[in-house]
């Protein structure tokens, strides 16, 4: 087995697509079934990769057994084993919400042929190690993430999304432009070879506009706060389990996993990258939260939280020391938990009662006992209360932003975290607590399938504080976090290891 | 002088980043969006270009040299098609926007604040 | 405007698509099995069938190209491209590698050379044909029931 | 050199004039001369292939731009601050071709690449793979991986094409599925 692995990421999920569009219309059991099943697959695979990334380190694969720089690699390190974790996690769970949650929309395989796409290329981002085709399966995700903004063909949803593709196709066009500038001073597109062949000196021009190009596309991708304007409009008007999606792991993979994958491996870090970034990620961080806090719409406010969170992740890993990259890469994980999980109440709320107003919801707890629970925990845990795992992360921000002597950043982070309090009392409140309004009297809780994937979710909620201790974090945090931390040494260790 | 060229197919890139920019129709937009596609297709080109190159396709009778760098020709290939398809799924949201809305013009399909 | 385009054309636009549209049709299997000996290749091939039916679609009306080529088919082709050129890259795991050479690779400038070449080229222009001719009728069909109402 | 210079001439300006013309027909039968110029530019820089696909996908593109445009002219509106977001925009474009500029200096020079990588594919490909179109060689072998993501997201568009011309998007209510399945 072994490295023979890696490729399956892709045709795992490639091919549960294709059969899903050659059967599904037929047979209507056939993408439920699929869907759980080849992402239960996925996420069996990750937990695989994880475990022998540990024993064995880095692996690579070249496909059709060409070497690199002329044939495409997968590289399979410590950073890509955890994110795949965290991709395919969301995936299964919001796979599983989906079987009920999507019966209330026409056409259920093309549902799953997307979102099965969108995973295939979220699973290619993250497994390769050549930059063109890093290009090419973020553009596999974003085309499907544009059909599935639209998927109900309302009206606000078509205008979300085109709104949606046109920024995100202007990104990616900055993203290609700099591939075109990094072909032509190293004539290589395999990334361990650039990496190799930019000399600061004789490159220093074209780095800085190949970083900048860079840092607005993916950006762009990710959210940054010059760039959110998208992110508002599109994440509400998804379905509930692609809002969990895009806001839990699409734009960490396509955003901040390749901005981190390519400035710290391929670019070589400089401390004004991680300045600009560190400003970047302090101002996502205040403005997604200051902006979160008058909304109504409860997706619409998770939405805003999202931009916020994504701050903390880029503040904790533009830091540049090792507790602020794994403070970062932990709370990236953690966010993936409990901001699907808060997009996945929403959705069994409006699943349940129709409507995203948090004022014309009141006392659902009674009614949906585990609905509220679960978003009890992910309201906690996004807020920072100590034994949840958000707490964890957010406290290894700040001890990193202490130690580092960046004083203001950690005073922007902990008031960051108090205005995210605030705003979570005032969903609680609004939306669980208080009376029970009359026209909800008739409400069930909802299906069994919708429970099962929040209370998975709310469960890594409560334990996934656990991570960070010892025995744990080996394999997971400090692998992956070790990658960022020797950036310097990916590319001789994947040249090494393709001889 | 040497990279008068890449600067006027950058300057054909800023058209089109212009258009997407300031443009209040949708179908401008799209149209934007192409033109920024043809250029960066075309910067890929002109780096691979060689001075008196060849096209990089053996012929049975004579013997080539100074054929132009391949790679980026394949690459564009793959761009192409992305275009493709970007451009495929904008056109179909925009269609669906105008049977909405019944206009393409963006001023007045405003129901988001954003 | 619905109307006009179920009868389609006039009958010098019908007489020379008639004559017109078998040549791009071979045209573009020409250039899709020649892929790896001259320049063109399956996609370029597939988009050449996909246009020749959307000629005869523009020029006889829907129903006749749909007559010729039903949506389900469409369909089929499509899924069947995609999986036969998966499939063409699990068939490299035979020879221990994902997306291997595995076919002799043959002598070169005949026309069947060069391994899996022409038959990934062959896989991609049946997925390019029927989902780009797929994407037109859907675009086309949107267009007149929104103008019916 | 010069007919580059000229097609490169030829194509700015027929993207100026489909960015500016009021009426959407003739704005989009521009970006069709415009790619039809940038065919012609792929064949003066030896890239067949290239030609081909762009022509084709240029035809393609043009057809399904007309007929989403036919019939709709419609006048155009300026937004408010007309002045000030031109102004934002122009002076964005501004400072990126400047940085550029100052860039594109560390390039190796037009006429001249580095080819590293391609050589080997000039020398081996015809060896290695038997073909004897080096572009087909690299994206059906040396690069097929690439082209495998490349019929995926054609895929997804169909697929998302399909999704997004459905009727009805949503069921009425919940009660009512249960019904009808």
């Amino acid at each position: 087995m072994g490295a023979n692995v890696i490729p399956l990421f892709v045709v795992v999920s490639l091919s549960g697509a294709f059969l899903i569009s050659l059967f599904g219309r037929k047979l209507k059991w056939f993408p439920d079934l699929i869907g759980s099943a080849f992402t239960a697959l996925l996420l069996l695979l990750s937990l695989y990769a994880v475990k022998i990334v540990a024993e064995a380190g880095t692996l690579v694969y070249s496909a059709g057994s060409w070497k690199p720089p002329v044939g495409i690699v997968f590289v399979l390190d410590g950073l890509s084993s955890f994110m795949l974790v965290t991709v395919n996690l969301v995936a299964f769970c919001v796979a599983m919400f989906s079987i009920n949650y999507m019966a209330k929309y026409t056409s259920k395989w093309k549902f799953y042929t997307l979102f099965l796409l969108m995973l295939a290329g979220m699973n290619g981002v993250l497994i390769t190690g050549d930059i063109f085709n890093l290009f090419v399966f973020l553009e596999i995700a974003s085309v499907a993430s544009y059909a599935l903004v639209a998927f109900g063909t309302e009206r606000h949803e078509l205008e979300a999304a085109f709104k949606y593709a046109v920024m995100s196709t202007v990104g990616s066009l900055f993203i290609l432009l700099g591939i075109v500038f990094l072909y032509s001073a190293t004539s290589t597109l395999s990334m361990a070879d650039i990496a190799l062949s930019l000399s600061p000196g004789k490159h220093s021009g074209i780095l800085m506009l190949v970083s900048i190009l860079f840092l607005m596309g993916f950006g762009l991708k990710a959210a940054l706060v010059p760039f959110h304007a998208w992110l508002p409009d599109a994440h509400p008007s998804a379905p509930a389990p692609i809002s969990a999606m895009l806001s839990g792991v699409l734009i960490k993979s396509l955003g901040i996993y390749s901005l981190c994958r390519i400035i710290f491996c391929v670019l070589g870090v400089s401390s004004q990258l991680l300045s600009i970034l560190m400003v970047l990620g302090t101002l996502s961080m205040l403005i997604g939260v200051f902006l979160a806090i008058g909304q109504w719409d409860l997706k619409r406010l998770l939405a805003y939280h999202s931009i916020s969170q994504i701050g903390y992740v880029i503040l904790g890993i533009s830091l540049g020391t090792p507790l602020g990259i794994i403070g970062g890469l932990f709370h990236l994980f953690n966010h993936s938990i409990f901001k699907s999980l808060l997009f996945l109440n929403s959705g069994a709320i409006e699943y349940t009662t129709g409507t995203r107003d948090l004022k014309k919801m009141g006392g659902l707890s009674e009614k949906m006992p585990i609905t509220s629970t679960t978003a009890l925990t992910a309201a906690m845990s996004i807020s920072g209360i100590p034994p949840f795992n958000g707490f964890w992360s957010k406290l290894l921000i700040i001890i990193a932003c202490v130690q580092a002597a960046k004083y203001w950043y950690g005073f922007w982070a902990v008031l960051a975290s108090i205005l995210t309090l605030a705003s979570f009392t005032k969903v609680m409140k609004y939306a669980f607590f208080g009376n029970l309004k009359s026209q909800w009297a008739m409400i069930k809780e909802v299906p069994v399938f919708m429970k099962l994937s929040m209370i998975i979710l709310a469960v890594i909620c409560v334990f996934g504080g656990l991570l960070f201790f010892p025995g744990l974090r080996e394999p997971f945090l400090l692998k992956a976090s070790g990658v960022l931390l020797d950036a310097k040494t990916y590319a001789s260790t994947v040249i090494r290891l393709v001889q | 002088m040497t990279h008068t060229l890449y600067i006027l197919c950058l300057a054909l890139f800023c058209i089109g980043l212009y258009c997407i920019l300031r443009k209040r129709n949708i179908i401008k937009i799209i149209i934007g969006v192409i033109i920024s596609e043809y250029a960066v297709n075309l910067l890929f080109i002109l780096v691979a270009y060689r001075m008196q190159g060849r096209s990089p396709i053996y012929s049975p009778d004579a013997a080539i040299e100074n054929m132009v760098d391949a790679l980026p020709q394949a690459v564009v290939l793959t761009s192409i098609v992305i275009g493709l398809a970007t451009t495929a799924l904008l056109i179909a949201i925009a269609m669906r926007i105008y049977e909405k809305y019944k206009t393409f013009d963006i001023t007045k399909i405003n129901e988001l604040r954003g | 405007m619905s109307k006009e385009h179920d009868r389609g054309m006039s009958v010098i636009v019908k007489t020379v698509t008639r004559l017109t549209v078998g040549l791009i049709l071979l045209y573009g299997i020409y250039i899709l099995s020649h892929g790896h000996v001259s320049p063109g290749g399956g996609f370029a091939g597939g988009v050449i069938i996909a246009l020749s039916f959307i000629h005869l679609m523009l020029a006889y009306g829907k129903e006749a190209a749909l007559k010729r080529i039903p949506s389900q088919a469409l369909s089929f082709f499509e899924g069947f491209g995609a999986i036969m050129f998966l499939a063409i890259a699990l068939l490299g795991f035979t020879g221990g590698y994902f997306f291997l050479n595995f076919l002799p690779k043959g002598e070169p400038f005949k026309l069947f050379s060069a391994g899996i070449i022409p038959l990934c080229n062959i896989a991609i222009s049946l997925k390019v044909g029927a989902g780009l001719f797929a994407i037109f009728i859907a675009l086309v069909l949107l267009k007149f029931e929104g103008e019916n109402k | 050199m010069l007919e580059l210079y000229l097609l490169l001439i030829f194509m700015i300006v027929g993207a100026i004039v489909a960015v500016e013309l009021k009426d959407l027909l003739s704005s989009v039968i521009a970006v069709g001369a415009v790619g039809l110029g940038l065919s012609i530019t792929f064949i003066v820089l030896k890239a067949p292939d290239v030609a081909i696909t762009q022509l084709v996908v240029e035809i393609l593109c043009l057809i399904i731009l007309i007929r989403s445009t036919l019939k709709r002219d419609l006048p155009f509106s300026t937004s408010g601050r007309w002045f000030l977001n031109t102004m934002i925009a122009l002076s964005f474009i501004g400072i990126f071709l400047f940085v550029a500029y100052k860039a594109i200096g560390d390039l190796p020079p037009f006429g001249y690449p580095i080819m590293k990588v391609a050589s080997t594919y000039l020398k081996q490909g015809l060896a290695q793979t038997g073909a004897t179109n080096i572009v087909a060689s690299v994206i059906l072998d040396y690069r097929a991986y690439d082209t495998l993501g490349e019929a995926t997201i054609l895929f997804t568009a169909v697929i998302g094409v399909l999704a997004l011309v459905r009727r009805i998007g949503r069921k009425k209510s919940v009660e009512q599925e249960g019904s009808d399945e």
